[in-house]
């Protein structure tokens, strides 16, 4: 798919709130840029992530949706993100399964010391976003705007 | 009679689709369907469709109009899908019996303007039956599967196609077609239709007692207490027309679509205080009560079933209105 | 915009004023945009009030035919349409299509009879278009009796207007009843039912009622009892519609379509019917 | 085996070991056998029928069932009985109020196949051998009954028979089963070619919830799909965001529950190969977290409400396995 | 419908600069349910928040959206804010756009445009929110402490030191653990006894202490700050209160061979014993096992000798239910069982032993006086093989433990240098895979060893240890110097891995507090928690967490002491309303959401439900104990129903926020 120069994906990046955003509040803090085109919702946990969040998103209009949570082993409640991993490596195998482009949803570990991997992951992602062009597979063209 | 080469029935369906839409049963997925013509498609070997025709003129979900809010203002605005002409062709004479029933609802007062738009565009090209299947009963319901109704009569025999237009419409769409041959369509052979299991079956039992007489009946128990309360032979079934209205908020625009509903479904009479029909013998009688003495009762008797064996092949539990209808008459399950 | 114009298809209307009738019951006035009255009705017919992305809804009306100005519901607050009426503010905008339903034969069979109107609860708001139709036309009909209970006096529907109007026109008697007794209550106390039984009427009276399930069915044994016959009883009934045309098939019962048949029956008919409702 | 479990059912009914019998009643031809419970011995033999038909799984019919006064005797073939011990794992069954009648399985029939091999007009069929010979209304052939088994037998799991107060038949095992063929072929496939061929598929859906309504494992008081409340409710699907929607939810949430025992495909008016995504998700979870088999046992915890600190991350399937 | 404020915040320049307030506060204005819009320089001052509290009160507002820092910044202070007005706290929502916004975009359009989309988003989100009230549970102030070894002994000092009563249920009918069978303890090479059993008797005389010996927890109830435990302890035959420890029926006793477990069996007790001299209680038990009385009903000699009348054949167990506000767990560890190991001959050969029972026959309270004699013969050994890792650090960990067991390195040292100190004649070989000494002044311990005392520390595996003719054919290999090496020892001795005592699986399942794969309690967090059970109100101290030393053990019971202290000091807990919640009407029963629930917090019931047609229906339905539940939301998506939600983020709060976003 061509890059289209001038598609502005959204993208919704769902935080946990120990770690990932807070890891978020401190790129902000240090002043690292990263596309304002990525939203963050804190959530209590990463396991707190329904896949249906993730597809509601897709509905609604984001291009890519990204998980943040604390790094394995450092989950303020311990186990949180072990389930939320084999929650989201399920959902992303079977999105594959079913055609919808691998890249549009990532899982990625920020700590609330890596400010600066926050704003490099969000780059990342936000330029995997790009260069997939946007979500057609699972739009739902009734939010669409006109 | 006129007629067309059975073997060059791509270059008819080219003809009609040259003036407009042209749906046909053809396999999409392996499942038999009415399908959009475009060149190459070609006619399923199946008997019949696994969904009916109805969907043709009642689709599944419709869109029936938008709404924009903002603050306090309402402001509605225009939803529905325009309709062009159309024809479908190789309806089975069952499916079109099945537009009488739906036009006795959605035609009469006040007229359902969606349907009735698609009724009025759609001009529809029956098809003769020659091989059931064991599950077909259209003919205990009055209805001759060799000489369907329709706007244009269709008869596949050996290697020809014969056509008789029966209304205006049917006429028009076949002098459309100058390609068309004339030739005598040979007699056609019934033997089959007599050796069908379920030929004999009588429906005309249902006017001959009062409405709460089967009701009550003890068979109810019985009969739906393996009803899984799925809407499978609502959905698949041509003459069910219960539908539900729900909003769409895409942020934007808000629609308003209806989309078909199912009685055997258990929300389906559900409101806040809770539901009048709590279990599934009530929700499974209602369905079978509607089709076999609530139509009729409104409707001059008309059955609300038309034989085509639909529900008797996709229900996951086997249960069916041939069940349903002997075992009310024997009552006994 | 003819593409507009289907049944099924609402206006928009604007709700004006919102009066507080008990603790879950609001009344709620409803105009067209050009600020007239939407449309016209018979007593005992409803309309579909909806809110675009919250719900549509079907209401009895309970202003009068005879108010030339607006339409009037009184909305008890129990699932989604009514929580969200209940929490908006006057100015707001709403949809609205109707009338439906049959109504009350007020102009055929109630003529010249004595009316006993029998409510409880939210039940009178079907009954307050019929009571203050027949008010108006007041020479067409013979005498009045309302009997209306409710769960406490804070819960009578429309009390002002019962006191200040109806308890004070001639040939128009109130019986007001509430469940139990409580302090600053100087009527009637006990359930509508019983209460029937006591005012002990006339057998020649033609009975307009509508309650809840429970109520319906005890007065009704109550009327029997005095000697009254089911083709005497009309009531009104609510279940859940969708389309309110006859067609979506939710309120059917039996042979008849509430929507559309209905919601006003006379008993005797609805003997004829299951008992699903 | 017919006889076996008539005179079963029978018995314990005249011994008063159960009050209701779970079995399957005669239709109007030999196929369409639907369940049915059973009262009374003298029912038992009058009405009730054990054929290669009696296709439906009856384990989900326990959760109301064993709420009734009563003990209910049921039959299960090998793969009922893993949704049997599914659904007692996850206390929707009371064990105790049901006697459980193992019943081992050559495979059952299906109509489906009958027709997918051209026959039209069925009207009745009988084993005879390794063939099965049917009369149609135009006629009698033979059939392979291989040919002739519902396509989830043709890859039968297991001919166990877990957790039954009695057996009837052998007690089997797990079968080496090539189950997830198809599914490794849709993976082979590029993204767009699985992308066309779920598209193709899931738009045939009606949902008319038959999938849901027929699978033990969903077995929700109340569906998020009826919900209100729960914010993805629909009753159909308005764009076809929501026919993916529908079926993605369906198989996460029966992840680690579901026992492949087919009944979503058997029962798709549609012919939706549903069980491809239930599948999927049991092989996805073989392969990262260990064999595990839904219903297999009482012990085990289903993947899906487990880990362990080493599985591999998400970015296994994000950045491509196997170096595709 | 919701009457939303909404306050943005320019935080100085930090916002104004990128973000146009104005703008912001004018958009999101028209938003549905907003009725008030404004901004401010800082909202979080003074004059900022009376500006909230006033519109608050003016505009009857519903809802409060504040558009500024990171929550995590300054929640805590707007839902006081808010609460003054009258507003419940939890009808708040912050928008994050300095942080998230302001702080990383140069370009004021696009940074304005976020805002406005952050905004949205909390006016969505705050919608739906409910007024919640943190609940408060009140705290029995008192703690259990489970495992009387040091780690419990000293748990229990500090907080009966603190005032608070504290029992501590030992199941061996003495305290003191496994530190009361060592000889002496590294690196200071002090006498274990002298330091444990002053704090035996200290435990035993301090009036807030009740030691409950010989007894195991049976049943736990309840959650932080209110459990109700209830304790078997275990008939003794002997009467505690009578008992004087005169040790007379002990020595009369005619059942001489019952295999003594305080010295692991490397020597007999009587069936009535004391389990050492300096046993807390002093009280002496009967084993049932061995007890002539108690099987036959014939003997009656310990009766008969106690001038006390203490004897009591007919004692019963005895059921004891007490109320706790918090739990520690001190269940310690045990060597592994060897019978894996073969190669090493241990249960061929007498003369195999563990270091634990090493300590036994070293120490002068032992078997053999502290005379070091060969069990076999006793004979005095002049060549001793040390194996260090037996059982740790295996791959798989099939055979033995994948873990280190910490503290093998170190006591091997001491077990070393004590031998050749004691007796300068003998050779002393260690075998290792590593040494590891960190702690201090420990690497300095195992270099004496090496260095002064001449121990010989060989790198390499014992590949097999050979009973014949009286010695131990050891075969072993010598990484370093590349070869083979076959010694004939007289003795050998097996650092046998650690694991955490057996009944500490069922007590965790009892405490719903979890394990990691090797029985170890998990900590609340690592780094952070590490005294801490995810579950709360439950304590770890010492081993049961992880192999420790004595240091880190007592270091470690002291920490958990404090914890309990701090939560003992409060009447009551506040818990956070921020809790999972079912819709029990769409309950399954199906405890998926408990499997997942890292803090035990949910339980099921049998609930009768209105079923249709009158009847009634009941279900097994999840319940959620708001005490105990901190809100991390796995259940809700466990959950197949949807019936468990996350009150303050909920499904329909965060769909409403992906919506805003996405529009």
């Amino acid at each position: 798919m061509p890059v289209n120069e001038t598609f502005k994906p959204t993208i919704v990046a769902f935080c946990c709130n120990w770690c990932s955003y807070a890891g978020a509040d401190l790129s902000g803090t240090n002043r690292l840029q990263y596309p304002a085109n990525v939203k963050i919702i804190r959530i209590p946990c990463s396991c707190r992530l329904n896949p249906m969040f993730i597809l509601r998103a897709f509905q609604r209009g984001a291009d890519g949706v990204i998980l943040c949570g604390c790094h394995p082993g450092d989950c303020h409640y311990t186990t949180g993100n072990y389930y939320a991993r084999r929650r989201m490596t399920l959902l992303f195998s079977l999105l594959d399964y079913m055609g919808i482009e691998r890249g549009r949803t990532r899982v990625e570990w920020v700590s609330a010391a890596e400010g600066a991997k926050f704003a490099a992951t969000m780059n990342d992602f936000t330029e995997t976003i790009i260069k997939l062009g946007p979500n057609r597979r699972l739009e739902d063209l009734r939010c669409k705007t006109e | 009679m006129k007629t067309w080469k059975l073997s060059e029935l791509d270059s008819l369906f080219a003809a009609i689709a040259a003036a407009q839409k042209l749906y046909i049963p053809a396999d999409a997925a392996g499942q038999p369907a009415f399908t959009l013509w475009t060149p190459g498609l070609s006619m399923t070997k199946a008997l019949n469709t696994g969904r009916s025709a109805k969907d043709l003129f009642f689709p599944q979900v419709e869109n029936l109009v938008n709404f924009k809010v903002s603050g306090r203002r309402i402001q509605v605005e225009p939803g529905r899908e325009e309709v062009e002409d159309f024809v479908i062709f190789g309806v089975r004479a069952c499916d079109c019996r099945s537009f009488d029933i739906l036009d006795s609802v959605f035609l009469s007062d006040p007229v359902d303007t969606f349907y009735a738009d698609r009724r009025s565009h759609a001009t529809v090209m029956t098809l003769a039956c020659s091989e059931p299947e064991e599950t077909c009963f259209c003919t205990s319901l009055g209805i001759d599967p060799q000489a369907p109704a329709g706007d244009v009569s269709c008869w596949a025999m050996e290697d020809t196609l014969y056509l008789e237009a029966n209304t205006e419409k049917g006429q028009a769409l076949l002098s459309s077609l100058p390609q068309l041959g004339q030739g005598e369509k040979p007699q056609t052979d019934a033997s089959v239709f007599h050796r069908l299991p379920l030929k004999d079956l009588d429906f005309s039992v249902f006017g001959e007692k009062p409405l709460m007489d089967w009701f009550n009946s003890p068979v109810w128990d019985s009969l739906s207490q393996s009803c899984l309360g799925c809407g499978s032979c609502t959905f698949v079934c041509p003459t069910c027309q219960c539908y539900d209205v729900e909003d769409f908020d895409g942020g934007a625009t808000i629609r308003r679509f209806r989309c078909w509903d199912s009685c055997m479904y258990s929300d389906f009479t559900m409101m806040a205080h809770g539901t009048n029909r709590p279990t599934q013998k009530e929700r499974f009688r209602q369905r079978f009560m509607h089709k076999l003495v609530y139509h009729p009762n409104n409707h001059a008797g008309q059955i609300g079933c038309v034989g085509c064996g639909r529900c008797l092949q996709k229900c996951p539990i086997s249960m069916n209105i041939v069940k349903v209808a002997k075992a009310l008459k024997e009552g006994k399950a | 915009m003819s593409i507009l114009r289907d049944p099924l298809i609402p206006m928009v209307a604007l709700v004006t004023d919102i009066r507080t009738d008990t603790p879950d019951v609001k009344t709620f006035r409803v105009v067209g945009l050009d600020g007239k009255k939407p449309m016209e009705h018979i007593p005992g017919q409803c309309a579909m009030l909806s809110m675009p992305g919250v719900g549509e809804a079907l209401f009895s009306i309970t202003s009068s035919p005879t108010n030339a100005d607006y339409l009037e519901f009184s909305i008890k607050k129990c699932g989604c349409v009514t929580n969200w009426l209940h929490a908006i503010e006057p100015g707001q905008q709403v949809t609205l299509r109707g009338p439906y339903g049959n109504g009350f034969p007020v102009d055929t069979d109630f003529v010249g009879k004595d009316l006993l109107f029998i409510a409880g609860g939210i039940g009178l708001a079907p009954l307050r278009s019929v009571i203050n139709y027949v008010r108006h036309h007041r020479g067409r009909y013979g005498s009045v009796d309302i009997v209306y209970g409710a769960r406490s006096k804070e819960d009578l529907v429309d009390y002002d207007e019962i006191l200040q109007q109806w308890c004070r026109e001639d040939g128009v008697t109130v019986h007001l009843t509430i469940d139990n007794p409580q302090p600053d209550w100087d009527g009637h106390v006990g359930f509508v039912p019983n209460y029937v039984k006591e005012l002990a009427f006339d057998t020649g009276k033609t009975v307009v009622m509508c309650g809840p399930p429970v109520m319906i069915k005890f007065t009704l044994a109550g009327l029997e009892e005095l000697g009254f016959r089911r083709d005497q009883v009309y009531t009104t009934f609510e279940l859940k519609m969708k389309c309110a045309l006859g067609k979506c098939g939710r309120c059917n019962i039996g042979d008849k379509y509430v929507c559309k048949d209905g919601p006003v029956f006379r008993l005797d008919q609805m003997a004829q019917l299951p008992d699903e409702y | 085996m017919q006889d076996r479990v008539m005179e079963k059912a029978a018995a314990l009914l005249e011994s008063g070991v159960c009050t209701r019998v779970l079995g399957w009643k005669t239709g109007e031809f030999f196929y369409d056998v639907t369940p049915a419970v059973f009262t009374s011995a003298e029912e038992v033999r009058t009405q009730m029928v054990y054929n290669p038909f009696c296709g439906p799984n009856l384990s989900k019919y326990l959760i109301a069932e064993s709420r009734k006064e009563g003990k209910i005797a049921v039959f299960l073939k090998p793969c009922d009985t893993f949704s049997f011990v599914q659904l007692q794992k996850e206390h929707r069954i009371a064990r105790d109020k049901v006697y459980a009648v193992g019943v081992q399985c050559d495979g059952m029939i299906d109509m489906d196949s009958l027709k997918a091999l051209g026959l039209r007009g069925v009207t009745a069929a009988r084993e005879v051998g390794d063939n099965l010979i049917v009369s149609t209304l135009y006629g009698e052939k033979t059939v392979p009954r291989r040919e002739a088994l519902s396509l989830r037998c043709r890859v039968c799991k297991s001919k166990r028979l877990n957790d039954c107060d009695e057996i009837i038949g052998e007690q089997g095992g797990d079968l080496p089963s090539d189950r997830f063929a198809q599914v490794e072929a849709l993976e082979a496939m590029t993204p767009e070619e699985r992308f066309a061929f779920w598209r193709s598929e899931l738009s045939k859906c009606i949902r008319c919830n038959a999938c849901r309504n027929v699978c033990p494992a969903c077995s929700c008081e109340k569906c998020v799909f009826d919900n209100p409340g729960s914010g993805v409710r629909n009753k159909a699907a308005a764009d076809s965001f929501e026919e993916n929607l529908f079926h993605i939810i369906r198989a996460f949430h029966v992840a680690g529950r579901c026992t492949d025992c087919g009944e979503c495909s058997r029962v798709c008016p549609q012919g939706i190969p549903l069980h491809l995504l239930n599948r999927k998700l049991i092989k996805d979870m073989n392969q990262l977290y260990g064999p595990y088999q839904a219903g297999a046992d009482f012990d085990s915890k289903p993947p899906m409400l487990a880990f362990t600190p080493e599985d591999p991350e998400a970015s296994i399937i994000t950045n491509g396995r196997d170096g595709q | 419908m919701q009457r939303i404020g909404v306050f943005v915040c320019w935080c100085g320049s930090n916002i104004a600069a990128t973000v146009d307030v104005e703008k912001v506060a004018q958009t999101l204005a028209q938003e549905p349910g907003v009725v008030y819009s404004t901004h401010y320089q800082y909202m979080c001052s003074q004059a900022g928040q009376e500006m909230i509290q006033n519109a608050i009160r003016e505009h009857r507002l519903t809802g409060v959206v504040i558009c500024s820092c990171s929550p995590r910044m300054h929640e805590a202070t707007f839902r006081k804010t808010v609460e003054k007005a009258g507003l419940n706290p939890y009808l708040l929502e912050i928008a994050n756009i300095r942080e998230h916004c302001s702080w990383i975009h140069k370009d004021k359009l696009t940074a304005t445009e976020k805002a406005v989309i952050l905004g949205r988003a909390a006016i969505a989100k705050v919608q739906l929110n409910a007024p919640l009230t943190a609940g408060q549970s009140p705290v029995t102030k008192r703690a259990l402490v489970i495992g009387g070894g040091i780690a419990g002994i000293q748990t229990a000092l500090d907080i009966a030191e603190a005032g608070f009563p504290v029992d501590i249920v030992e199941k061996k009918p003495t305290i003191g653990g496994k530190m009361a069978q060592i000889d002496k303890t590294f690196p200071t090479l002090d006498c274990a006894a002298c330091i444990l059993t002053p704090k035996m008797v200290d435990a035993s005389q301090n009036e807030n202490i009740d030691i409950i010996s010989y007894a195991q927890v049976e049943k736990v109830q309840g959650f932080v700050g209110s459990f109700s435990v209830t304790i078997r302890k275990k008939a003794r035959y002997v009467d505690e209160t009578k008992c004087t420890g005169c040790g007379l029926c002990t020595e009369k006793c005619p059942q001489k061979k019952v295999p003594n477990e305080f010295n692991l069996g490397l020597d007999n007790r009587r069936a009535i014993y004391i389990p050492f001299a300096q046993a807390v209680p002093k009280v002496a038990a009967i084993d049932p096992n061995y007890c002539t009385m108690l099987k036959s009903g014939k003997c009656g000699v310990c009766a008969k000798v106690c001038t006390a009348g203490a004897i009591d054949y007919k004692q019963q167990d005895q059921l004891i239910t007490r109320e706790y506000g918090a739990i520690v767990v001190a269940t310690g560890f045990e060597p592994i069982r060897l019978d894996k190991f073969d190669e090493f001959a241990y249960s061929q050969s007498p003369d195999v032993v563990t270091s634990l029972e090493f300590e036994r026959l070293m120490n002068a309270a032992g078997p053999t006086g502290g005379t070091l004699l060969r069990p076999s013969d006793g004979s005095h050994p002049h060549t001793l093989v040390f194996v260090q890792c037996v059982g740790s650090r295996c791959d798989g960990g099939e055979k033995g433990k994948s873990y280190c067991s910490k503290i093998c390195c170190m006591y091997t040292a001491k077990h070393a240098m004590l031998i050749r100190e004691k007796y300068p004649d003998t050779e002393v070989y260690v075998f290792y895979i590593d040494v590891r000494t960190p702690g201090k002044n420990f690497d300095e311990f195992y270099r004496r060893a090496v260095e002064e005392y001449g121990v010989h520390y060989i790198k390499g595996m014992v590949g097999k240890v050979t009973p014949q003719d009286g010695k131990l054919k050891v075969q072993a290999s010598d990484l370093l110097g590349g070869r083979q090496l076959r010694i004939d020892a007289d003795m050998v001795i097996l650092a046998a891995a650690i694991e955490p005592d057996k009944t500490a699986r069922p007590l965790a399942t009892m405490l719903t507090a979890s394990m990691d794969t090797n029985d170890f309690f998990t900590e609340a967090h690592p780094k952070l928690r590490p005294v801490e059970s995810p579950t709360a109100g439950i304590f770890l101290s010492g081993a049961c967490q992880g192999p420790k030393d004595i240091p880190e053990t007592v270091a470690q019971a002291s920490a958990a002491a404090a914890k309990v202290i701090g939560l003992l000091v409060k009447d009551s807990l506040t818990c956070s309303p921020c809790t999972a919640k079912p819709d029990e009407l769409m309950c399954n029963g199906c405890s998926s959401c408990e499997k997942v629930c890292p803090y035990g917090a949910i339980t099921y019931i049998d609930k009768p439900f209105r079923g249709p047609n009158r009847t009634t229906l009941i279900r097994r339905v999840a319940q959620v104990n708001p005490a105990v539940c901190q809100g991390c939301g796995a259940c809700t998506v466990a959950c197949p129903s949807g019936a468990m939600d996350l009150q303050g983020f909920s499904n329909q709060q965060i769909m409403a926020e992906v919506d805003a976003i996405c529009r």
